[in-house]
């Protein structure tokens, strides 16, 4: 069986897929959807809000109607629907960013390491030590709260979430491409005379596919976690941007008076997470069978 | 041994070095002054040159960064009015915001976030090596594929999450529990618990997904393995094979894990105590780094460092003591 | 974790002055017995608040909330409500001061029978070197007046390096202490309610390390404190309620809790569960949560809190810089702002009302009404555009900025909402957000100030000086950073009219002054005024006489019984 | 006979089985039991891995199944002990009368390690790597027996000593690691005969060590055999393991028992077409030649020494000298460890010397990597890349000569080493063992080359495709004029291929001769007890050498 056929009899990696695709694709698409729904996510309505509780949205569900699909946003009155397509472009694109600088530096540290020689391992695997002890946490929030704040905050939540994380990916590549160059494929490659440039592009990247991408997959969602949670903690991306995280934040401020705005973002950060972890989960089922007990 | 030893204190060592460089680096170059917000409003230019000189903020980083490693070393002594403040060793000097010694500070916050992370790994530990082992010996299917549920729900359910509705229902709908308010162990150990009830249940979920998902991958791996075949081939009951034989070898990576993540805790759980409103290091540490309070940041980041260093060491001397085959070298 | 605020802000929320207290019942102090009110413990629900306790280094308005539970100032604020409230009171002193030399210098008489809480007798030398020590530079943090109006005090360095002390307070014996100011201050009885007027024993001194245990002269001491964390007060029995009569000190014991979200601080005040029918809190203003289920009538409606503190938030315009030189842009702006919007960013009509004027509708600051580019309640962006195609500049683009966060209520909720009036005007905004935590040395020095800020103004005391002063007088352009005149806005005659203002001790007439003066600025248009300040402060079902005075905005925790 | 056993310890008590007497050197008592196979049918789903297999292990006797990989012997092994857990078992088991197909999970523990035990082949993992031996033979005593731990740790040591584990009381707080294979497979041996069982089932207890090791614990075996009297059901591969062991041998080819009988008669007068082709792929003597070519290969006081991260140096070659003749096949033997595979590395120029000079033709064989100099390695599947195509794998070296549509070659190379064309689009996996070495092999023709170090190249094979494996590498070697350097460990292997000998030993050459010269008058004690440790086909010749391995024992 070929492996796009074990991929599509996997329930999970299949309803996961589709549930990602579908946050994806909702994302690029935020101002075709905007247009559709005829809201944009900036435009105040005060006329919705009921200033004198606090700016909660008048009517059912946080101000549900024909014109505002899942009603608006208390305090402002923007558009909620607006919002949320808008939020789910920062939310994925920062983890989908951060994800990619994280495996593309992991990739090339980890392979420099297992390829370079003794010194250039010595070095790198300090280096790797040195980012795998860091506190990333603390030190991204301490990170975050320096940078001058007119930065555009999407990309520097990315970096700063890639530069703090791509120990994991170096550490994993670095040990795959030990064991790799270490298969007699490899030495009969060096007895044709192919270079370590060739052999690491032939014979090792090849091999490290598998492993790297399962664990760019199971990575994706952490991101997608940390920067909803550093936004949370307003060190993330700044208002008026919309991300979920952010929205979740001022959203425990109104959890009684306006559930919708906590259960929207909330419901479906959730939901693109669990999607990433089954189609996480059902990779590395295909991918890696060696690992098929991870998660049946 | 004394080898393995050094060359970790070595390794510590220079991560800590490396990160407090980091630090000083970063802070030097932010736009941020902190002698702004310690001066006040209306503070004129002449006054808040006065008062960056007093804070020791007016000298080019290098200097500030070697009396701020003179200070760990040998400690050191600051000028106050009338007095001199003596500052003993290990000195990471005094808060900018408060004044108070930062390591008194840390040592009174480090209780906090000990208490959040050894209750919430203890019950992630007990709820996720049973479910793991649950669903890992497959007696039942359908077990098996809830625990599974579970698990990957863990996994896609950011912490914040799980704490608003924690706290949504315990405290606000059913009122079945106070508002998490840190007591100390010493003071009333029930009303600790109590108290960081919701905060350990609110990291477990996350935790307890880990290993729930490691002790049934552990526990199906190991009884794979050929020594589980002879243990059955010389008649040892099933039982005996399970607890004394596979869950050993299941338990090895998750005990280098419990120390690891115990630090994780410690040092991540930000989100956690500001949403619990516990006085632990993570808090202390955005209250501090929006005051610019740098002694207060590097002090944090120092101590987070060291213990994710010190776990790091723990969790390879654990696997040393478990592990017959390996030795540290 | 909130940001704990600039000092302005701190003091908005330990202030007040009140109008048309909605509390009813157990707000009311009708029925409520100084005399008998003794008992029990008083929690305090805090986000912050007790950073410092060094009375050198607070920024308070009238003396503070928790600090004026330990600390005797020679004037104090009256703690009454509504507009009697915005008056000091003596309070170390036996009087509000004898000014002399056309309000030049003042003098004060020390009461008989004050002790610090080891039971030294309080003598005016206590009271000067309180204040000299808050000219260190290990001790910053004050306001700044006395160093502005103190003769030779602006190089003082404080009794650490200048031992001989400061030769404009005088105290020729132990009751009495003399103040030499290098102008006519009217207002100084105002000032003195300042913790920098806390007597400090100069034998008990320890530099920055007073901080810990600050030895107190009011009605509680210490017993433990830890900074942003908690403190418990018990009660200091040096102090006697004969020569006090401004402080009940109901409670026996009062415990702050600090570092709390606000949310949860309301919510167990709503909940009042166990001691939490006890609690009250100082800085944590109800949010949409509470507001929401405050309906007129309902059991909540009974504990809450509503007064005033004098405050605006504003747009400030940089005059040097284009396109608001042109007063027409500044005008067309006026005419665009949309202040429901802000209103509602800022937290809905309950915590914020629109302002057309710069000062705060409170009497005591001299407020006059004038609206002289009605914008209406939500903008008049025909009328706006009109004016920028007159100015030749149509379809303008703006830098706005703002804090970072919306902590302080300058923060990227209300500046979505100017920019989104501003759009309605066909004015382009880009929003520049600036951290919080320099906001205001980003904005307060020329070099680096942006055409057009957010900001915010509170009274540092009811009166339309420290109001209008940083704000308009020429003089206090300060180029090389710390400035608030935005506008950099220098007429001569508005100068000698503050001067004028100033020198008058009659408060009823200069704020009449005051809020001519405020009309006469407000034409120009070198400000937006947008919203005003309101504060509305739950309180837990055993709590009494939580009313709200009229400096501060807020009850009152001297007064504030549990029993 | 070595050892006595000090038999003092109490009975084996195993409620519902009959106790044998205490056994004295030699046949079991009348208690004995025999163990009968009837017609055993194993299937796993739909394939069926035995089918209808029958012989009989008299009490005491001892028992040879041979077969290639996928015969079914292992699947026979793990059935006698009821083991399998999703297999479908047929057929009658029967053990002293009790048929044990029948018995639930109870009664199974009751038998498995106390009344037939098992050995298995990788001695490292099938001891658990966290408990200390002593501990795990004690635990399975205790478990039959219900001694006292103390009780049950002098057993382990007694058994220990019967195996022959020098110091086995401080051995017994060994964990396995600490033990080399061969006493790991000892260790092993005394857990069997912990309870003193019945019937012993080694399933390739040898396969995993070296030759001398090997040749020691098949001893052992037939020694325990004779002073406990248990049975032993023995299972090979290599039919020189079984022939000096077992009375009677069976041979397995897909599930089913092709011959079965005395051993003498099944191996030395073989019935069966398949017999025989396993009797003739065991390597032989080919008819020696000698090769006078001039030296193509030159090694001079080649050393690698090998730091190892604080823990010294290891000198895994320790000043070769040597040089290899146009045109002949040179043979290097040696046991694991004895740093043949980096002579064989270095001769490529894989590996750099710490010391010492090779040149090839004259020019330092580092700048001849590539084109003069090939390399087959021991493990074909992880010799080839398995994300990629066999066809693209072997036309690499030529891509890497510039050759720029290089299929037409590749499909030649894949014929000439007995390919089919189709393979050129297959990958690694989808081929058998013997097609992945012929692949291998075709890489290495690519560049023509013309030496090639073949390091192991059969010894992951089976006996049968080995015999065609060596066929075909020599047929190479004379119809394109190639000289050959082969590595093996298999002294057998080299006899038949190579025409002069090196043996290594601790880096060194201890040895090195004609072949025939070598294998008849050796002259260096190691290369004799090599040779003496070979497994012969020969029954009375395995005998003999077992004879001769004891008096020099003792």
């Amino acid at each position: 069986m070929t492996r796009a056929a074990v991929a599509f009899r996997d329930r999970g990696l299949v309803a996961g897929a589709a549930i990602a695709t579908l946050m994806v694709v909702v994302a690029v698409s935020a101002p075709l959807l905007t247009a559709i729904s005829g809201q944009d996510p900036t435009t105040f309505h005060d006329g919705l809000l009921d200033s004198a509780r606090g700016g909660v949205p008048v009517g059912a569900f946080g101000g549900v109607s024909g014109e505002h699909w899942l009603g608006v946003e208390p305090g402002t009155g923007r558009d909620l629907f607006a919002r949320i397509v808008y939020g789910a472009r920062v939310s994925l694109g920062v983890a989908v960013g951060a994800t990619v600088l994280q495996v593309l530096i992991g990739l090339l540290a980890g392979l420099a390491a297992g390829l370079g020689g003794r010194w250039a391992d010595a070095a790198l695997g300090r280096l790797i030590d040195l980012v795998l002890a860091v506190p990333s946490l603390v030190l991204a929030i301490s990170l975050l709260a320096i940078v001058p704040a007119d930065w555009p905050r999407p990309v520097l939540l990315a970096v700063v979430i890639a530069v703090l994380g791509w120990g994991g990916t170096a550490r994993i590549t670095r040990g795959e491409t030990l064991s790799l160059r270490t298969r007699d494929y490899v030495a009969a490659a060096r007895v044709s005379g192919a270079g370590w440039f060739r052999v690491a592009r032939r014979e090792i990247l090849p091999g490290l596919t598998a492993p790297v991408l399962t664990y760019a997959a199971l990575i994706l969602p952490t991101n997608m976690i940390v920067e909803a949670g550093l936004s949370f903690l307003g060190v993330g991306v700044r208002p008026p941007t919309p991300s979920w995280g952010q929205m979740l934040s001022t959203a425990t401020t109104w959890f009684r008076a306006d559930p919708m705005y906590v259960v929207v973002p909330g419901g479906l950060l959730f939901l693109t997470l669990l999607a990433f972890v089954l189609v996480a989960n059902g990779l590395r089922r295909v991918l890696d069978p060696r690992q098929s007990e991870f998660l049946r | 041994m004394t080898g393995y030893l050094f060359r970790r204190i070595g390794g510590a060592l220079l991560v800590l070095f490396g990160l407090t460089t980091i630090l000083y680096a970063l802070f030097y170059l932010a736009p941020s002054d902190p002698a702004v917000l310690t001066c006040g409003k209306g503070c004129t230019p002449e006054r808040l040159a006065d008062v960056r000189h007093a804070m020791g903020v007016d000298d080019p980083v290098h200097v500030q960064y070697a009396h701020f490693l003179e200070g760990l070393v040998a400690g050191r002594d600051y000028p106050s009015g009338p007095d001199v403040r003596h500052c003993p060793a290990p000195c990471l000097g005094y808060s900018f915001e408060t004044d108070q010694p930062v390591t008194a500070l840390l040592t009174d916050r480090l209780p906090v976030s000990v208490s959040l992370a050894i209750g919430a790994e203890a019950l992630s530990l007990v709820v996720g090596i049973g479910a793991g082992m649950l669903s890992g010996l497959r007696r039942h299917r359908w077990l098996d594929r809830l625990v599974n549920g579970l698990v990957l729900t863990g996994y896609a359910v950011p912490v914040f999450l799980v704490g608003l509705l924690l706290l949504l229902l315990f405290c606000v709908v059913l009122q079945w529990l106070p508002f998490p308010a840190y007591v100390p162990f010493t003071t009333n150990p029930l009303l600790w618990a109590q108290n960081l009830l919701l905060p350990w249940v609110a990291l477990a979920t996350i935790q307890a997904a880990a290993y729930a998902r490691l002790t049934r991958a552990g526990i199906q791996e190991t009884l794979a393995e050929d020594h589980i075949r002879t243990a059955r081939a010389y008649g040892l009951p099933e039982r005996r094979i399970i607890w004394r034989r596979a869950f050993r070898g299941a338990m090895l990576p998750l005990v280098t894990l419990t120390a690891l993540d115990v630090a994780a805790i410690m040092t991540s759980a930000v989100l956690t105590e500001t949403m619990f409103g516990l006085p632990g290091i993570g808090q202390l540490l955005v209250g501090a780094v929006n005051q610019i309070d740098l002694p207060v940041v590097v002090g944090v980041t120092l101590l987070t460092g060291l213990l994710i260093v010190v776990a790091n060491a723990v969790a390879d001397l654990l696997y040393a003591a478990i592990d017959p085959r390996v030795q540290l070298r | 974790m909130r940001r704990s605020l600039p000092a302005v802000l701190v003091s908005a929320m330990l202030l007040t002055a009140c109008q048309g207290n909605g509390g009813e019942g157990g707000a009311t102090s009708a029925a409520f017995d100084p005399k008998t009110c003794q008992g029990g413990t008083l929690s305090v629900l805090n986000q912050g608040g007790i950073n410092r306790l060094d009375p050198a280094r607070l920024y308070t308005s009238g003396g503070g909330n928790i600090p004026s539970l330990l600390f005797r100032t020679l004037t104090t604020r009256n703690r009454l409500e509504g507009e009697a409230g915005t008056k000091p009171a003596p309070d170390l002193a036996t009087d509000l001061g004898t000014p002399s030399d056309g309000a030049k210098t003042w003098t004060y008489k020390l009461r008989d029978d004050v002790f610090f809480e080891d039971g030294t007798p309080i003598k005016a030398a206590d009271v000067k070197y309180g204040i000299e020590r808050s000219f260190s530079p290990d001790l910053p943090g004050g306001a700044p007046y006395l160093r502005d109006w103190l003769v030779g005090a602006a190089n003082y360095q404080g009794p650490y390096k200048q031992p001989d002390g400061l030769e404009a307070i005088e105290t020729p014996d132990d009751k009495t202490i003399v103040f030499k100011l290098s102008k006519p201050e009217g207002d100084f009885p105002f000032l003195a309610t300042a913790t920098q007027f806390a007597p400090v024993p100069k034998a008990k001194d320890k530099g920055v390390g007073y901080d810990a245990h600050p030895i107190s002269s009011g009605p509680y001491k210490i017993e433990s404190y830890e900074p942003k964390k908690s403190l418990e007060l018990v009660r200091n029995e040096h102090w006697k309620p004969a020569v006090d009569n401004l402080r009940y000190a109901c409670p026996d014991r009062i415990e702050v809790t600090a570092g709390l979200d606000a949310a949860v601080i309301n919510q167990r005040l709503v909940s009042g569960a166990g001691q939490d029918a006890n609690a009250v809190t100082t800085d944590a203003a109800v949010g949409p949560e509470q507001l929401a289920q405050l309906q007129p009538g309902s059991e909540l409606e009974k504990r809450v809190a509503r007064g005033e503190f004098p405050a605006t938030t504003y747009l400030a315009f940089n005059t040097r810089k284009a396109p608001f030189d042109d007063p027409k842009v500044r005008e067309a702006l006026s005419y665009a702002v949309n202040r429901t919007s802000v209103v509602n960013a800022l937290g809905g009509s309950a915590v914020a009302g629109p302002s057309t004027t710069f000062l705060p509708p409170q009497k005591a600051l001299g407020h006059q009404a004038y609206d002289f580019f009605p914008a209406g309640a939500s903008g008049d962006p025909a009328k706006a555009k009109e004016l920028l195609a007159a100015a030749g500049k149509p379809g303008l683009t703006i830098e706005l900025a703002h804090e970072n966060d919306d902590g302080n209520g300058l923060g990227p909720k209300p500046a979505a909402a100017l920019q989104e009036a501003f759009k309605q005007a066909g004015v382009t905004v880009k929003l520049t957000p600036i951290d919080s935590a320099t906001y205001r040395d980003v904005t307060g020095k020329p070099a680096t100030q942006p055409g057009l800020s957010l900001q915010y103004w509170g009274a540092d005391w009811p009166s339309g000086g420290p109001f209008l002063i940083p704000i308009f007088d020429g003089r206090q352009i300060i180029t090389a950073g710390g400035n608030f005149n935005l506008a950099q806005y220098n007429d001569p005659a508005v100068n000698a009219e503050i001067d004028a203002i100033n020198a008058l001790t009659d408060q009823s007439q200069a704020q009449q002054r005051w809020g001519a003066l405020d009309a006469k600025i407000g034409k120009l248009a070198l400000t937006v005024p947008l919203a005003h300040e309101k504060d509305v402060y739950l309180f837990g079902k055993n709590v009494k006489n939580a009313v709200p005075d009229g400096w501060r905005g807020t009850y009152d925790l001297a007064r504030i019984s549990v029993k | 006979m070595t050892t006595e056993p000090v038999d003092n310890q109490p009975e084996v008590s195993v409620p519902g089985a009959t106790l044998a007497p205490t056994h004295r050197g030699g046949g079991g008592g009348g208690a004995r039991k025999s163990l009968k196979i009837e017609n055993l049918r194993i299937g796993f789903g739909d394939t069926r891995a035995v089918d209808g297999l029958s012989f009989e292990l008299p009490p005491g006797g001892a028992v040879g199944i041979v077969g290639e990989s996928g015969s079914g012997k292992s699947a026979t092994a793990l059935a006698l002990l009821g083991l399998h857990q999703n297999a479908t078992v047929t057929g009658r088991i029967s053990f002293g009368g009790t048929d044990l197909t029948t018995l639930d999970d109870r009664e199974w523990r009751r038998i498995r390690g106390a009344r037939i035990a098992m050995v298995f082949q990788e001695p490292l993992t099938a001891l658990s790597p966290f408990h200390r031996i002593g501990d795990q033979i004690a635990e399975v005593y205790r478990i039959h027996t219900g001694a006292t731990r103390r009780a049950a740790r002098l057993r382990a040591v007694e058994v220990l000593k019967q195996v022959h584990i020098p110091d086995a009381e401080r051995r017994a707080r060994s964990y396995p690691h600490q033990f080399s294979g061969g006493m790991r497979q000892r260790a092993l041996i005394a857990m069997a005969l912990a309870c003193r069982p019945q019937v012993i089932v080694a399933d390739e207890p040898t396969t995993a060590l070296d030759v001398t090791v090997q040749a020691q614990i098949l001893d052992l075996l037939d020694e325990v055999r004779s002073t406990t009297g248990a049975g032993l059901l023995l299972i090979s591969h290599d039919l020189g393991v079984v022939a000096g062991s077992a009375d009677s041998v069976v041979v397995m080819r897909n599930g089913r028992a092709v011959e079965q009988g005395p051993t003498e008669s099944v191996l030395v007068t073989p019935r069966e077409a398949y017999t025989r082709e396993l009797i003739a792929a065991v390597p032989h003597p080919n008819p020696p030649r000698t090769v006078e070519g001039e030296p193509l290969l030159r090694l001079t006081d080649v050393r690698k020494h090998f730091k190892l991260p604080r823990r010294g140096r290891v000198d895994a070659v320790d000043g070769v000298t040597l040089d290899v003749r146009r045109g002949e096949t040179l043979g290097i033997a040696g046991e694991s460890g004895t740093g043949k595979t980096t002579l064989a590395r270095m001769m490529v120029g894989l590996v750099e010397p710490s010391a010492g000079k090779i040149t090839f033709d004259g020019a330092d064989i580092a700048r001849r990597r590539g084109r003069s100099v090939q390399m087959v390695f021991q493990d074909p599947l992880s010799s080839l890349n398995p994300r990629r195509t066999v066809g693209e794998s072997i036309a690499d070296p030529l891509r890497l000569q510039g050759v720029r549509d290089p299929r037409a070659r590749v499909l030649s190379l894949l014929e000439r080493v007995g390919l089919s064309p189709r393979e050129y689009d297959r990958y690694p996996h989808q081929l058998s063992g013997g097609m992945r070495q012929r692949v291998g092999i075709a890489r290495a023709l690519a560049p023509s080359p013309r030496l090639i170090v073949c390091d192991e190249p059969v010894s992951s094979l089976d006996v049968t495709t080995q015999a065609q494996i060596l066929a075909l590498l020599e047929d190479l070697r004379s119809t394109l004029d190639l000289t050959l350097v082969v590595v093996s460990h298999d002294l057998a292997v080299l006899r038949q291929i190579a025409d002069r000998v090196a043996v290594l030993s601790g880096g060194a050459v201890v040895e090195l001769g004609d072949t025939a010269r070598v294998y008849e008058q050796p002259e260096h004690p190691y290369t004799k007890e090599l040779l003496a440790a070979i497994p012969v086909a020969d029954p009375l010749e395995a005998r003999r050498l077992r004879a001769l391995r004891r008096s020099r024992l003792v």
